[in-house]
């Protein structure tokens, strides 16, 4: 068990170099560079900023200055704020991103799951029906129509929570339930597709033939196999809430990282633009590494060997 | 051979009575882990094993499952690459047969599979799941193709009309015979029949079974039957082989095998083989074994069987049985065994002791008999290969491979 | 029992009802009563799917007595596995239903209990052990929770005592150093260790009857051998009854006291064990003995086979099911089914026109 | 013609006939009822995004400017003369914009998944039926594009490639149906892969070998038409996926360019108008909705129609 999550770690580190060398070269490969803005600067003084900033070095030179900095922790000068780095810019917006991302992921979770367990519970009866209601609607919208129509709704006509911004409990529902719908909605689904496939299992029916009291059958029998196969897209459900927050926090005006991601590739302001894309696949191998071990310890089949 | 040709003379001299010799076989798997997934050890499923198959014979090879019988079986006919040894098919080395010349040497040795489910493409309708091997060696085309495939359904004694329907359509015995089918296909001389009946129904065995037994006789085929069940070996194998994780432990005719057993382990799988014999089952000494069988990953020192015989026990623990692997040793005639004290195994009477006394044969009883041959009733015993007038009586073939019919083009279609 | 008092789905035929009306108490000898643990009558459970109705089993009357180990031998797809689901009320519903029947277990008439009293039933007075040990034990708790649950459901005994319990119904099953295995998984165990398990769980809470669905199908010979040999002298040692459910007449020979022979959702012969070998009365009994390859066979000799396959029970044979495969039926078989009826000694029956008294089969 | 046994008598297991899987995957397709509005769903949009222009009462570019005087300068409500389903600012004919849409997201469904299958099936066949080390090679690079967050690829890809001679050799949409394939189709050559693997281990394989049948000849006939049930359901269930991608990147403005009209866009043009015209911005967003629930309810059908689990049983 040790070693596999040991592999799997060791694993994040080749993964996130080839990430950096293809976005490094992609970014570097196209037409345009930092100083292409509104208006035109002569050309000495693109040459001067080049130089400052070690743009006129031969690309593999570029990403290995890049790449030392980058280990020891300094994420470089940003192009486009120029009175900034990229830490500050970072270290200001991720952890408003991260609450975002961790909030909605609980809510999906924690209404996702029950969801899908009810509808199982209830096959083809109101609760199957109403569950498989709502999912279809969760993964039928958008998230930024979900989040318009919250916006209409709860902020606009009820008035019960504000527009947008990030400034305490009340501003964060409408962009969690906007960002969780979605992932809602599938783990609602993956849920109770898996409970049924669990309720034909043999082992329920030994269950059921030592004459447990049908709540102990549905707990401890049912829905912890059935929550084994849930746990493979909690992974790619993360990544959806890891990527998916910018648009969110662009409909509600949260000054999250999400917005920076944008803005770095249309101005190639390179060095925000490196350190976005590392934190993002950052954040989805780690997420991806610590949804295998819960899997792990979930099915002691994968624990043990 | 051109591809023989290319390498050196083998030192192997093969007996022209023998139609598969396998020397020295060995089939490891490998196993990967730790962090860099490397090879930590092997699954010595088959661990040297020399036998001959002779020309015409059924060779029974039995064993419990994980004992590496079906490994062998494949690997005599080159599905799985051998780690080590050489397995030799009508004198050719096949290990060391090209591509192309392997896949020409497999008109000559087919298999049948354990699963009836699982060994037919879904997805291809029994016409062109038996006309494929024609396809593929270019046996025949067009009108003798659908004639071909009519007569081998036939053979099989399935209704030739079937060629259009899928094989969900139809029970486990009658796809098992498609596959028979399929097998026969390329007339081959030599077929590994891997546990053919065990997936089936008890009823439903004895067909398959019966079959098997007189396509054999009828075509003069050799057949290596591998099985777990020790009643169904001896029913029809001219010699049995008995496995033991990855070995093999004891060989020779059915008569000798069967009640002078040479090796405990023998002993221990006749006296486990429920009998379906009140009588014989309340009489008969047994020896259950303890415990399970090792794993062939480390196998036991010494003989392998060791740490579960009750031999061993019996005579005190003899430091040999840990340290010497024994060898197969004639004990008469053709059968051998290989453990250090056969003698001593052979004097008991455990497992075989129900044989003895069995005058009765349960089953059908004489009256019904009787009524049978007054009323003239086909008995499905009496139906043989050997009975001329039905091999001569023709199967009249209605609309399905008729040319004119339109429901028929090609069955491969 | 008349068809009003089961719930029936289905409307009975006149022949159906004419059916109903036969006496019970012939098919089986009377004064029993007081060692009768089950008594199966008139069972049967239909299965209602898209296709038709699949009637699984079909009027299946039996009797086991206290410590009794009974066969229920048949090929697959007979209804020996659906008769012990539907003793226990097993049957997964929808889409199987017990249409009519009464099965009375230890004075206690099972179909009419609530689904709670049924409940109490399972595992405490009847245990199951099933066919595949791998499938059949959940991959995700510890063997000693398995076992203990059904221990601490109907025993009320504390954690300690249930603990303790638990280590001695896994010594007392075979399984060494059984107090360092409790947290074990079952994937940590090999296939006839595992059976030895389930049947640890089954007998956890000394149960009167265990139901045996093919307990060793999956498991190799000399597997086969220990765990049909353990499963004997528990019973034994617990006086136990098993219904001991198997295809292969060897095991019931080895095994039971009694057989029922079932053919197509229905008992077609019921004998003590040396009767039915000694002297079968049933062309479809016969034919499975006869389909054996047996140890003592002489070489190459042709097996008489049942030709055929067993019917599709959507839309079962008229009259007598197995006629279509028989080589002995007539005009008779096809037209009327032929009733249980006793042969030779009290405890043999047999369904079977031609075996009859005034039969064609003497 | 000589025979040994006689056929055996008794009926085939399936006392009707059936003409193969295909046509049992259909039967029970039929039957599943929200699988066949799913069809129905997607059908239509099929026939929409193809035949749009024909059924479009106005070019979606053409601007009805009288209309919109007439209105008092702002978006026509639903109902009104000439524009069914109300116009936006300039006068511009929602119900054609919409069909326009549909053609995008049409071309979205079959341009990405045409990527996905030139891409991911091939590339999985191969690793599953090589083995060993090109496999291994493939798994670690699906496992480096998995790291990749696919949406933010795709944008970096879109709009880096904007500016190339190669993107403005072609559409800045097509460009965006690229990403979109690039980013998916690892999710494809797994699944391919793990079928080949488990498929490869089949006895009806084995038998195939066991004649002497080319390699070749055992993926393209055997591999290929026992795999393609799963590889059909993924692609179906990957179109929402695709078209919800389209959608959102025209939200934030990347891809279709104005005039041109996607779903995406219409909303964010409509957002604007949301307190006055809802419409503007709800009748895209029911479209949107309609396409991904066809999709979805196809795919499933598809899944359990196809089931592998469900045949051979009874």
């Amino acid at each position: 068990m040790i070693t596999y999550i040991a592999r799997r770690i060791l694993w994040i580190i080749p993964v996130l170099f080839v990430v950096s060398v293809i976005t490094f070269v992609l970014m570097h490969a196209v037409p345009g560079g930092p100083w292409d803005q509104e208006k035109r600067l002569p050309a000495s003084v693109v040459a001067r900023l080049n130089q400052e900033y070690g743009l006129d070095q031969p690309l593999y030179a570029q990403y290995i200055n890049w790449a030392t900095d980058f280990v020891t922790g300094d994420l470089g000068p940003s192009y486009r704020f120029q009175d900034r780095r990229v830490n500050d810019i970072v270290a200001d917006g991720l952890m408003t991103t991260v609450q975002l991302g961790v909030m909605a992921f609980i809510l999906s979770v924690v209404v996702g799951i029950p969801l899908g367990i009810l509808a199982a519970l209830g096959h083809n009866r109101w609760p199957d029906y109403l569950s498989t209601s709502l999912s279809i609607v969760g993964i039928a919208t958008p998230s930024f129509v979900l989040g318009i129509l919250l916006i209409i709704v709860f902020a606009v006509n009820l008035g019960w929570f504000p527009t947008g911004g990030w400034k305490g409990p009340e501003t964060w529902v409408l962009p969690t339930v906007a960002l969780a719908g979605f992932p809602i909605a599938v783990i609602a689904r993956y849920t109770r597709a898996s409970m049924l496939e669990v309720t034909r299992k043999d082992y329920i029916r030994t269950a059921q033939s030592k004459g447990l009291q049908r709540s102990a059958v549905v707990n401890r029998h049912m829905i912890r196999n059935a929550l084994i196969p849930v746990v493979t897209i909690l992974g790619p459900t993360l990544a959806f809430l890891v990527t998916g927050s910018f648009i969110i926090e662009r409909i509600f005006n949260i000054p999250g990282v999400g917005q920076f991601y944008l803005n770095s590739i249309t101005t190639r302001d390179y060095s925000l633009l490196m350190a976005m894309t590392m934190m993002y696949a950052f954040a989805v191998a780690f997420l991806n590494v610590v949804v295998d071990v819960l899997y792990a310890y979930i099915d002691p089949r994968i624990r043990y060997s | 051979m051109t591809a023989t040709a290319e390498r050196p003379p083998e030192a192997h001299v093969t007996d022209p009575r023998n139609i598969v010799e396998v020397d020295d076989l060995k089939v490891h798997f490998p196993i990967r882990s730790g962090i860099f997934k490397s090879v930590q050890g092997s699954v010595k499923a088959v661990d040297g094993v020399t036998f001959d198959v002779r020309r015409g014979e059924i060779l029974g090879l039995v064993g419990e499952s994980g004992c590496g019988k079906s490994t062998i079986g494949r690997a005599m006919i080159r599905l799985r690459e051998p780690t080590g040894g050489h397995v030799y098919f009508d004198g050719t080395d096949l290990g060391g047969l090209g591509n192309e010349a392997l896949r020409k040497m497999r008109r000559r040795m087919q298999i049948i599979f354990q699963d009836p489910y699982g060994s037919l493409d879904p997805r291809m309708t029994v016409g062109s799941i038996v006309s494929e091997p024609l396809d593929t060696h270019g046996l025949a085309k067009g009108q003798a193709k659908r004639d071909r495939v009519a007569e081998l359904l036939a053979l099989v004694g399935l209704d030739p009309n079937y060629v259009q329907r899928y094989p969900h359509e139809f029970s486990g015995g009658q796809r098992q015979r498609i596959g028979v089918a399929r097998a026969l296909a390329v007339e081959p001389e030599f077929i590994v029949c891997d546990e053919p009946i065990s997936a089936l129904d008890v009823s439903i065995q004895a067909q398959v079974l019966n079959l098997l037994g007189d396509l054999r006789k009828r075509l003069g085929l050799t057949y290596l039957f591998v099985a777990h069940d020790l009643s169904v070996v001896k029913h029809i194998s001219d010699r049995v082989a008995v496995m033991y994780l990855g070995k093999i432990v004891e060989i020779g005719p059915p008569d000798q095998l069967y009640s002078v057993p040479g090796h405990p382990y023998t002993r221990a799988l006749l006296s486990a083989v429920p009998v379906p014999d009140p009588t014989a089952e309340r009489k008969r000494k047994r020896v259950i074994l303890k415990g399970d069988v090792p794993s062939p990953v480390n196998p036991p020192s010494g003989c392998r069987f060791h740490t579960r015989c009750w031999l061993y026990e019996r005579l005190g623990q003899p430091e040999n049985c840990r340290t010497d692997d024994p060898e197969l040793t004639v004990l008469e005639g053709e059968h051998r065994a290989a453990c250090h004290y056969s003698a001593e195994a052979q004097k008991t009477d455990v497992g075989v002791a129900h044989i003895d006394d069995r005058p009765v044969r349960h089953g059908t009883p004489d009256a019904a008999l009787a009524y049978l041959a007054a009323e003239k009733v086909e008995d499905p015993a009496a139906i043989d290969a050997t009975d001329s007038a039905r091999l001569e009586a023709p199967i009249v073939v209605e609309a399905g491979i008729d040319e004119e019919d339109p429901r028929t083009e090609t069955p491969t279609a | 029992m008349s068809a009003a008092e089961v719930p029936t789905v289905i409307e009975l035929s006149p022949e159906d009802v004419r059916r109903e009306q036969l006496e019970r108490t012939e098919v089986r000898p009377a004064g029993q009563k007081a060692d009768v643990l089950l008594k199966v009558s008139g069972l049967s459970t239909h299965f209602f799917t898209p296709d038709g109705v699949i009637q699984a089993v079909d009027d299946v009357s039996f009797e086991l007595g206290y410590g009794e180990t009974l066969g229920l031998v048949g090929e697959s797809g007979c209804g020996k596995s659906v008769t012990a689901l539907s003793i226990a009320r097993l049957v997964p519903d929808p889409p199987g239903q017990i249409v009519a029947g009464e099965i009375v277990f230890d004075g206690i008439d099972v179909l009419k209990l609530s689904q709670e009293d049924v409940r109490k039933l399972r595992g405490s007075e009847i245990g199951f052990i099933f066919q595949d040990p791998l499938t059949s034990l959940n991959p995700t708790l510890t063997i000693g929770y398995q076992i203990g649950e059904a221990i601490r459901e109907h025993m009320g005994l504390s954690q300690k005592a249930a603990r303790e319990r638990v280590v001695d119904l896994l010594s007392k099953v075979g399984i060494p150093r059984a107090a360092d295995r409790l947290n074990d998984y079952p994937f940590q165990f090999s296939g006839g260790m595992r059976q030895r398990v389930m049947i640890a769980i089954a007998l956890s809470c000394d149960p009167k009857l265990i139901l045996a669905d093919e307990p060793t199908t999956a498991l190799d010979v000399t597997i086969q051998a220990q765990i049909l040999e353990l499963i004997a002298k528990l019973a034994d040692e617990f006086h136990t009854a098993v219904l001991m459910i198997t295809h292969d007449l060897g095991i019931a020979a080895g095994m039971c006291d009694r057989v029922n022979v079932m053919y197509a959702g229905r008992i077609v012969e019921t004998a003590t064990i040396d009767e039915l070998f000694d002297d079968p009365r049933m062309p479809y009994a016969w034919g499975l003995l006869d389909s054996l390859p047996r140890i003592d066979d002489v070489k190459g000799e042709r097996l008489r086979t049942i030709e055929g396959l067993p019917p599709l029970l959507i839309k079962p044979p008229d009259a007598c099911r197995f006629h279509p495969r028989c080589i002995y039926e007539r005009e008779i078989c096809r037209e009327d089914e032929p009733e249980l009826t006793r042969r030779g000694s009290d405890s043999h029956y047999a369904r079977c026109w031609a075996t009859e008294p005034d039969g064609w089969i003497p | 013609m000589a025979t040994i046994s006689r056929p055996v008598p008794g009926t085939l297991v399936r006392p009707r006939r059936s003409a193969g899987l295909w046509a049992d995957a259909w039967s029970r397709l039929r039957k599943n009822r929200l699988a066949l509005f799913g069809l129905v769903l997607v059908s239509l949009l099929l026939f929409t995004g193809i035949f749009g222009p024909l059924l479009a009462p106005w070019p979606y570019q053409a601007q009805d400017l009288k209309a919109v005087a007439a209105a008092g300068g702002g978006p026509l409500p639903p109902g009104s003369p000439n524009h069914i389903l109300g116009t936006d600012q300039l006068g511009r004919d929602l119900f054609s914009r919409l069909l326009d849409g549909a053609r995008i997201s049409v071309s979205v469904a079959f341009v990405v998944q045409l990527v996905i299958l030139t891409l991911g099936v091939p590339i999985g066949a191969l690793a599953g039926w090589f083995g060993g080390r090109v496999d291994n090679l493939l798994m670690r690079f699906t496992d480096i594009i998995y790291a990749f967050p696919d949406l933010l690829f795709i944008i970096l890809l879109s709009v880096a490639f904007r500016d190339t001679a190669f993107g403005q050799a072609i559409d800045g949409l097509l460009m965006v149906f690229v990403a979109i394939g690039i980013t998916s189709w690892v999710t494809v050559a797994r699944l391919v892969r793990g079928q080949m693997l488990a498929l490869k281990e089949t006895e009806f394989v084995e038998a195939a070998r066991a004649i002497g049948v080319k390699d070749r000849r055992i993926v393209t006939r055997h591999l290929l038409p026992n795999g393609m049930g799963p590889i059909i359901v993924a692609i179906t269930l990957g179109i929402p996926g695709a078209i919800l991608a389209e959608a959102t990147l025209a939200y934030i403005g990347i891809g279709v360019q104005p005039p041109r009209a996607s779903w995406g866009s219409l909303i964010a043009e409509g957002q604007k108008w949301i307190r006055s015209e809802p419409h503007l911005v709800t009748f895209p967003a029911i479209a949107i909705a309609l396409a991904l629930i066809g999709f979805t309810f196809l795919g499933d059908g598809l899944r359990d129609a196809l089931d592998p689990k469900l045949k051979g049983k009874q």
